[in-house]
Formats: C-alpha cells, structure tokens, sequence
C-alpha cells in the first residue's frame, strides 16, 4: 500500500526523525490557514501517490499569504501523471545547504532490509543509480542486531567525510528509519532529500512509505491511511472482495486461478494480438458468489467486450469450477461472450456441463485465448 | 531420487486440524507422503483420520515420532512462529504454504534458519512434489509423472499448466518444486538449480520465472557457468504493468528493473531458451534435449 | 532503581500488559473519591518498595465506601518493614480463579534474560524456589530473536496444560513483559501473580519492576519514578554527588577508592570487631571537593565516630591525594579523628604530608582499620 | 606467556582521544604495549602523542595498522556500539574498561561476539596486566613484577592491593585480569581459570571474587575438577546488607543468594583456602603452595 508524503511523515515524526511540521489542507483558504498558523514562507506540496511531483509543477515555495493562495489554487484539483490532487501538505520552507538521499527497501538476494544512501539527494534516485552507481553507497542489516552505530555512522561519513557532526545526523536518521521501517511493515521507506540547513540541522523534507499489504493486519489503524481516492474504483472493489485484480487497457476480461496463470494469460492475449483487459487471480475457490464478485468488477469496464475464465483445475476438480461459473453467470445478466477453459482433474465432464450452456468451452489455453480475441474483436 | 526430500523424509503438518491443513493433509497422505504427526496447539491426543497423532508442539511431534521435515498450513499471523517452532524442534525441511507472510518475519527468520542449517521452502508456495517419492504441499498428483525431468518454478497453478503438458509429452520429473512468489523465499532459482544439477537422476530442468526481483538472472549466470544439463525456461508477465503488484508479492515491476524482458533477455544470452507460450516449453525442451 | 507498583503497572499497560484500572491516592478522601470512580469491591494497596506487604496488612480487599475510608486510614502511614506508606493504590478488585507466577531477570551465567514461571503464583517465589524447584520453569532468551511465539507457547502449556486459552494469554503476557523489560532497561520484571478470573480472562494484577541505573540516562523519564521519600537522606545526597553510597549501622565512616575494596574495608572493620557506618566508594580521582562531600554525607550520620580512609593509590600519585585530603579536611569543621591509609605511587611523600596535620596516618590496611576501630571505640 | 595477550598483540585504543582514553593510553605506551592507533570518529589524521595515528573507524586501524586488540575508553551510551565495531572489523580481543554501561546492551552484543569468536573483557573493569609484555588497561604497572602467579578479579583497587602483597612477596604475576563487576561480563571466572590452568608459565593462581551471582561457586567447582594448581581465594562483601548494590551492579546479594558465606563455604569445599583478610592471601598461597 503506498500512502502519502504527509502521512509517511507522521510515521516518521512516530520514530524520531526530524520532520518539519505540517498538515494536509483540501481547500485553498485552509490552505492560508495553516501557513499563517506557521508563518511564511512555506511549501505547498501536491499529496498525490506519484513520484515527479516537482517537475509536474506540483510543489510550490510560497513566501507569502498571495503566493499560498495562488499556488494551492493552482495545484488544488491538478491532474499529475493521471493522479488528480486532492490534498496540498502547507509545511514550513527551510533553508538548504546540503541535499542527502537516505532509503531501505527489502533486498531479496541478502533477504534483509537494505540501506542505500547517496550525497546525490533531492533528485530522482532512479537515475542515479542507472548513470553512477558508484555514488549510491549500500549496507544489507542483520535484523538479529539492527543497524550497528558503526554501520551508520560509516554510511554517514561516506556521505558527509568531512562533517563529523552532519555524518551523526545522518547516522541517527538511517536508525531511526530502521527502527520505523520494520516496526510499520513497510516494503519501502525513502527520505529523498534529507537536507542540512546552513546552520548545520537535519532535516526530513520528503518522505515516501510503501506498506506490507500482507503485514496491515497488524496495524488496524494504518487501513485508515488508504486513499480510496486515488484508487480505481474497480480495483478499490476487487481488494474489498479481496480479489487480486489490476486493470489495464483492453477489451478482453481475464478470469484465472494463480497469478501466475494470470500473468501468461495476458501475456498470450497479447501474443495473439488481443488487448487484455485485467489481471485477475480469482484463487484456489471458484465459488459462485467469488465468480459473481469477479465478473461484476470485470463488467463495471465498458471496454470489455468478451470474457477469457482459464482455469487450471488440480486439486479442484473441473467439473466442480465448471458448474460454479454457470451458477454464477446464470444469476447475472451479461451481454458479452464468455470463453472457458477447465484442464486438469475431470476436464471432459466439465466441458460437456459447458456445452448446455451459452458458454463457449476451450480445451486449451491457446485456444481459448484465440477465441476470447476473436469474439472481443468482433464486437468491438 | 530427487531434490530435497527421499525416502527417509518423516513429515510433520503444522496446523493438521485447520481446514486447509487438514484437506491437503488427507491429499499428501493418499499420495503416500510419511506423515507421521501433525501439531496444533491445544489439540495434543487427537488423531488425524484415525492414524496421524496430533502433538501440541513439534517438538513433540520430534521426539516421539522422529519428524524432520514440516509442512505448513497456519495462518499468516502465526506462520513465522511455525517456522521457528519447526527449526528449533529440529526438522531439517520446512514447507511453508501458507499465503500473505509479513515480509519483515521473512527477514528475521532467515538467520534463525541459516544458523540451524535448516532448508525452507516458500513461504506461498504450492511446495514440493517428488513423483513415487513424496508429496509435500498441495501440488496435484494426477498431473504428474515419474521420469527425469526437474522443474522449478515461482508460479502455482502455471506450474501445474506445465507440469501437465510434461507429462502428456511422457516427460515425467523427478521434482516439481514451486518456491513461491514472495519477495523473500527460503529456497530460490539457484538453490533449486543447484540441486537439479546435482541429482543424477535429473536429466533436464525446465524454470519458470515472473516478472519482479532478479532471480532468474543470476540463476541464468550460474546455469552458463555450471551446468550441462539442458535447461528451458519461461517469464510471466510481458504485459505486466509496472509499480503494480501482479497477485504474488515479489511480482512487481519497480523503479523499471524486474521487468519480462529484461529476465528473457538475460536467460537468452546465457544460452537458455525462452519460451514465448507456456505451450512451446515442452517442444523446446525436446529440441534441445534431442530425447 | 526499585519502583512502586503503580509505576510498574503504567509501565506494564504502555507495553500492552492485561492490568486492571488503578490510580495512587496520598489522602484517605482521594482514595475514596477513586473507589467511588471505580465502584466496588476495590483493592486498597500500600505503595512502599519492600516485598511482604500483604502479610504486614498493607493490602486490604475493600467491598464498600467504609471499608475503603477504614483501611486507607489505617494503611497511609503505616511502616512495613521499615517503609512508611505515603500512597495507596486503588484498583477494581477481581475474582481470582488460578494464580501464575511470571518473571523475568538478568541471567549472569547465560548473559540473557531469564524467563521464569510458575503455576505457583501469588506466593513469594524465593520460596517456592527453595522449596519446591522443579514447579519453576525458566526458559533463557535469545536476544537476537526475541521470545519466540513457541517458546511462550511452551511455557504458557507447562503452566495451563489443559487449558489452550489461558495458556495463550499467559504467552502473550510473557512476550509483552519481554518487550516491557527490554525496551525499559529492566534488571527485573515481574508479575505475581497473574491470574485468571471464573470468566477465563487474564490480569497482571501485582507487578515489580526494578530499573537498570546504568540505563537511567536513555530514559529521561524514568528519573521522575523515583520515590526520594521512600531514600534514606544520606543515601539520595550520595546519589546526587555521584558517589556510590550505602548506609549501615555502625560507627565508623568509611571512605574507600573502588567498590571491592571499600567492601574488604567494610569486612576488616567487621573482622576486628568494629562496626563499619557506610559503604562508600570515592572512585578513581580525589579532588577536595569530591572529599568534601562524601564527608558531609559521612558526617551527617550522629553514629560515626571516626572516620577511615582506605586509599590504594594506583596511577594517581599517593602524595596528590593526600593533599587532596588535607585540603577538603581542612576546609572542614571535624570533630570525629580521621585515619588515612594511602599505599602505592608515592607512599612515603603522603605519609609526611599527613604526618604535618591532625590526621592519623596509618601504614597498612589492617593497620588503619585497628586504629580507625579503637578511635571510635573510645567515643563510643 | 600470559593468557589472552602475547608478543603479537597489536592494540587500537577506541577513544584515544578522550580525556581517560588519552592519559591511558599515555600509560599503556609507556610501558611498551604495541598501540598501533586510536579511534575516534572525526578525528581520522590526527596524531596521538605525535607517535600513533588516529582512525575514523576501527575497520581502518585494522586495515591499515593489523590491530587485532582494542581497547575501549568511550561513555556508556556507546561503549556497546564500539564493541560491536571492533568485533566488526575483526579485532579478537576486546578490553571494554568504560563503568556504566547499560546490561541490556551487554546482553545483545554477547552473541555478536560468540558468532565471531571474540574474546570480551568487561565491560566496568580494569583491564589486563601482562607484566613485561602488555598493559590493556589500567591497572598500575608500579606494583606489579614479573613472575608465575595468576591473578584474577572482580575488582579493581582490591586486586591492586593483592598484587601489591604478591610483588612484595617476591611472588611476580604472569597476569593480572580485572574482569570486572557487572552481572554481564564478556570473561567470567571460569573462562580466566581455564586460561591460567592452561598456561605452561603460569604456576598458582589467585581468584578475587565479592558478592553475587555464583560464578565463585562455579569457579570453585570447575577447579576442583580439572585444576591440578594451587589457588587461593578472597571474597569481598561478608558484611554488605542484602539488596543494596555495593558500587559495582553485579556486587549485589538478592533473593538471599550470591552471598560471600555462601562462595566461601563453596570454595572451601572445593579444597580453596579463603583468605579471611586481604593481608592473608600471599600467606595462604605460599603455604599450599609450598614455594
């Protein structure tokens, strides 16, 4: 789950980092509200789940109550890569000497928490690491000890060799990152820049905070920071219905039990010229009520003009999947053709079930992937 | 022979009296998999379908009916605890089926494990099945085969896809092994490679690898660098959106590496087919193979 | 540092221990006024840091308003064991089904915390320890890994072995009181006895902690906890100097560099058959002020008459202390003789430098603790 | 020979630039201990007494320098924190004389040091006094003399007091060891006892101990076992009242246990003389010992 920059923050703020104040407004005149409750000048920064804020034109230094007005005016309601902003985080501006980028994700070859860390902050880390990987310095932590003082404070000195004090600032930060990283679940924690001012103080000016969807359950209060805005409304459904789905741009609707199914599905739609869709895992059930689930959430796309359900029936039997789909289309009113395939366990009974049916059975998954293409491209 | 598991493989079921538990439990059993305890807290002094003694704890389940290796089907919250129960007791194998894992309690088990010299496989994962050997997860028995094929894969039910069109093409395995598509895994490509590589009775390997982490990469550096066996392979997820998670954890295009091309493209100069549909894997495999 | 109950309950709750309601009332109104708020049947419990307060009558199960007003006249400002009762704890009182016994401590042979536990609970277990051993059960505890869900789990069985439901909430209890001790630089934690109710619900309802002073200076707060009335006068000033000061009854003062031989002083007193006032270690550098105020300190008990000092002067010189001595001693009004005893670097120097004071210089150990004895033997 | 330090002992003082650090290490090169440098974080390129460099880090004292011994004079908040960067860079021995630091910090780092074989002393101690090969530490070297009597310790001034009766007694040491007296300690009694009972130059030892825990008492019945030298004992603390901690945190008797008559009967039935006074200890050794 990724949430945003004001919420990541608070979060932080939780651990011990220095993050400057601030609060979210929706309107412009609470907007002037907050920046004169803190005095000028401050930042007005767009709260959209996206990266690139800055160059979009979302993030505005405002010296006075004008310059608040005029900026959250303008960046109230903006569209940034698709994400329209609904929220603007007004936060004192500081003043900036130095720029540092600090981050932790979860590294799967050392299967540990992973600190990079590089004096080149404030810019997009991605490029960085693309044209000199040299500056991106790296330490994997021993979740048995944490993140040592002398593993910190040596990443600290590579980013600031000749600033004791600036390199314990730094040390501090990466350990109290840790220490919020593991206790929030999160699957990514980036300060990106921290920054000293010219008096020498460290300061958090942007934070971003991937959560464990499968760790929420142990943070109730954390489900509360999903903005439901910024979600696609199906998507927003399937994860109520807790459906893995992901909408994408096509015509054909993907119903398969797996992920990974799923992925080749789309790969082969593709392959054999279709547009898919979705990615859709309906899982290891096939439950009438989880399929109704399903085809609703695929339905609600108006560009789908034909569904692809390709099920590999193993310890399921086929026969038991089959007379679940029928069940399920039976009780709706669809109005685009549904291909089906069933291999494994019974497949034959289940696809003579198929042929009572309106139902347009496949044996393979090529074939049916043909067919779905067909029928989509048919009626579009 | 096959990888991990033998004759030798004494199997205790965490969470035997659980529904899931309980269902692939009965499966694994049919298959003729040595389950010789299950444990659920509270439940010791129960049997399983009147002949697997039910313990509180695995070690008990060690102790009284020499168990080394445990299958898993507890729930998320409770799943890491059942691994370290199961290292601690002694098992030397550990399967995790169970889905949705914190990948923070991945990390913190991992050392538990490494200082213990203890395997795991998964955690979401289908596991292990060694066809004549043993079953230990919930891959389905009718689809396999016995013969000289390996096969590894971060998919389930793709892996099934494949494993059937191996046995329909009479390429029976000697393991088929899913390791599970989270972020953090107890056994990846290269542990699984390795063991394939070392098993003489696996003649050929087939890989299925997803779009997210680079896995498959390294495995493919390894397989130029080490192995003579012929191997095929197969990416899911071409036309996988990037920063969107596709189902599994770990299947996640970020920051623009982890991609299906990138994998293909890797696997490819190291001399490893790819298969552009799951139905040109066999066929690959035997042009290579020449069998 | 030792802390009272309620203390040790907050500290319990913040880390998610089941503890039942209370608050500390110095006034018998006050503690009524809290059973009114908490309704009835009310514990009422004297707050003083000794064990045995239930057996001295400092606990008293309080059905109504006039058993509250009773008992909490009769426990403010009672002694036990030497302690007055300045507060009271009131707490809602429960019914008691079982009692267990868990502990946690500072285990010097494994160097982890030890977790112990007993079905023997509300007893005092040093006794259950003597007589009865194997009804503990002690697990140590990998700090690495924390308390594993499995190892509570085990304990929490031993305890409640017919009883999944208890035993789990046992376990948990016993993973919070890990993080508890952990995360407060505990040297021991304990809970006894933790009980169940008919109902099958579990509450820590007694609890002692004792702080790790060492690890004062990472918990600013935790200064506030402690209890200067429950202090000895002359032992919180020491504390305050920064001397490590503990008093006994006896009547000579002794003023000791290092803590084993400031205890061999204590011991030789002893031995030829005087009676040591103090235990005082000076530490590492002899500055007259330093002198100056473990004199006060010494002094201000009417007992000591005379005083000794011990002083191995190892990488200090012996003539440096000495003046040091001379000079505190001199800014002083004393009217109790002083034998010094100073060996090492420079001996001989100091010794004519005291010879030229009122002070008794003395040549051995044995030799000043002889003389030290007589002197005050004679005032006595 | 002396047990822990040899000719090889090459020593980073961490804190060097301290007010405690630097006047001890002045006295540890003035009696010759090979002080290969100093560290202190900031610090790097500076001069100690224009003869030893100073470090940033530890790991660059052993790059550069082979230190494989440091001794630390840092504040209790980060005493834990250079034990763990001098194990870290591969120091194998650690002489940790800083008073006050918190136990919970001693009881995380103790596996950090078993998992890489290193050798702690302390923390809260005077260190170690080879004499005529290395000072890590302390302890004053005008008191002590070369010779075959092996002394150990919880204490500091106490021990120096005994080790000045051993020298005036003609009676030289091989070792003095403080190793301190917090409840957690990185070298115990037994571990000393070992090293003594090992030593080819090493000929009786004395044993130093004071109230609480029972390391005496296991001491005590270690040396009855397996120790063939002669050795004599002295406990501080008969008079100390329960539950008041006496200076050092672990020199405290709680729950009735840890007392001194509890040690000495221990020791006395093991065979150890118990000195019944400092002055007592030389007599007593050179009565077993018959020397």
């Amino acid at each position: 789950m990724n949430i945003h920059e004001y919420q990541a923050k608070d979060i932080f703020r939780d651990f011990g980092l220095p993050v400057p104040g601030g609060k979210v407004a929706a309107t412009v005149d609470e907007a002037v509200d907050l920046a004169n409750e803190y005095g000028y000048p401050v930042m007005v920064k767009c709260q959209v789940l996206t990266g690139g804020r800055g160059k979009a034109g979302g993030i505005k230094f405002s010296p006075t109550e004008d310059d608040v007005r005029k900026n959250a005016e303008a960046i109230l309601g903006m569209d940034i890569k698709g994400h329209t902003v609904h929220k603007v985080l007004i936060t004192p501006a500081v003043d900036i000497e130095s720029e540092y980028y600090i981050g932790m994700l979860i590294d799967r070859n050392t299967k540990r928490v992973l600190l990079m860390a590089s004096a080149e902050g404030g810019v997009e880390i991605e490029q960085v690491a693309k044209d000199t990987p040299e500056l991106i310095f790296k330490q994997p932590i021993d979740p048995r000890f944490g993140l040592l003082d002398h593993e910190a404070l040596d990443m600290g000195m590579r980013l600031c060799p000749d600033d004791i004090k600036k390199a314990r600032q730094l040390a501090s930060a990466m350990q109290k990152l840790y220490v919020a990283f593991m206790h929030s679940d999160a699957s990514l924690a980036e300060i990106n820049p921290f920054i000293f001012t010219p008096e020498g103080k460290g300061h958090a000016i942007d934070a971003k905070v991937n959560l464990d969807d499968n760790a929420l359950f142990r943070h109730p209060g954390y489900e509360d920071l999903r903005d439901l805005d910024a979600e696609d409304p199906s998507e927003r459904e399937a994860r109520q219905a807790e459906l893995s789905f992901v909408k994408l741009e096509g015509n054909v609707g993907c119903l398969v039990n797996g992920a990974g199914l799923a992925m080749a599905t789309m790969d082969l739609v593709k392959y054999y010229g279709g547009r898919p869709a979705n990615f859709l895992d309906i899982g290891g059930s096939s439950k009438p009520e989880k399929v109704v689930n399903a085809l609703t959430i695929i339905l609600s796309d108006p560009e789908v003009k034909a569904i692809l359900f390709n099920i590999f029936g193993g310890i399921t039997r086929c026969d038991d999947v089959a007379k679940g789909i029928i069940a399920a289309t039976e009780s709706m009113d669809i109005h685009v053709p549904i291909v089906v395939r069933l291999t494994g366990t019974n497949e034959e009974e289940a696809r003579a079930l198929l042929a009572e049916t309106d139902l347009v059975p496949a044996e393979t998954m090529d074939e049916a992937v043909q067919k779905a293409n067909e029928l989509a491209g048919a009626a579009s | 022979m096959a990888i991990f598991v033998d004759q030798n493989t004494k199997v205790v079921v965490q969470g035997i009296t659980g529904r899931d538990g309980g269902f692939h439990s009965s499966q694994m059993l049919a298959y003729g998999t040595d389950i010789v305890a299950g444990v659920t807290p509270g439940r010791g002094g129960q049997m399983f379908e009147d002949k697997v003694p039910v313990y509180n704890s695995v070690k008990q389940a060690v102790e009284e009916k020499g168990a080394n290796t445990s299958v898993i089907f507890v729930p998320p919250f409770g799943a890491a605890g059942a691994i370290y129960e199961a290292a601690d007791a002694g098992c030397k194998l550990i399967v995790c089926i169970t889905e949705g894992v914190p990948t923070v309690d991945m990390v913190k088990v991992m050392p538990y494990l490494q200082e213990r010299g203890v395997r795991l496989i998964g955690p979401n994962c289908p596991g292990l099945l060694a066809p004549g050997i043993a079953k230990l997860g919930i891959l389905p028995t009718s689809i396999v085969k016995e013969g000289p094929v390996g096969l590894v894969s971060r998919s389930g039910t793709l892996t099934y896809e494949v494993v059937y069109q191996l046995s329909a093409a009479g390429l029976g395995q000697t393991t088929c092994l899913g390791i599970g598509g989270d972020p953090v895994i107890g056994t990846n490509f290269m542990d699984a490679i390795e063991a394939f590589n070392n098993d003489p009775l696996t003649e050929a390997f087939v890989m299925i690898g997803e779009i997210g982490g680079d896995a498959e990469e390294q495995a493919a550096a390894w397989i130029q660098e080490n192995c003579k066996k012929p191997v095929v392979s197969f990416i899911a997820g071409q036309t996988a959106p990037p920063g969107k998670r596709m189902g599994h954890a770990g299947a996640i295009v970020s920051g623009g590496s982890g991609t299906a091309a990138e994998k293909k493209k890797a696997l490819e100069a190291a001399g490893i087919p790819v298969a552009e549909r799951p139905m040109d894997i066999v066929p690959a495999l035997q042009e290579i193979w020449k069998r």
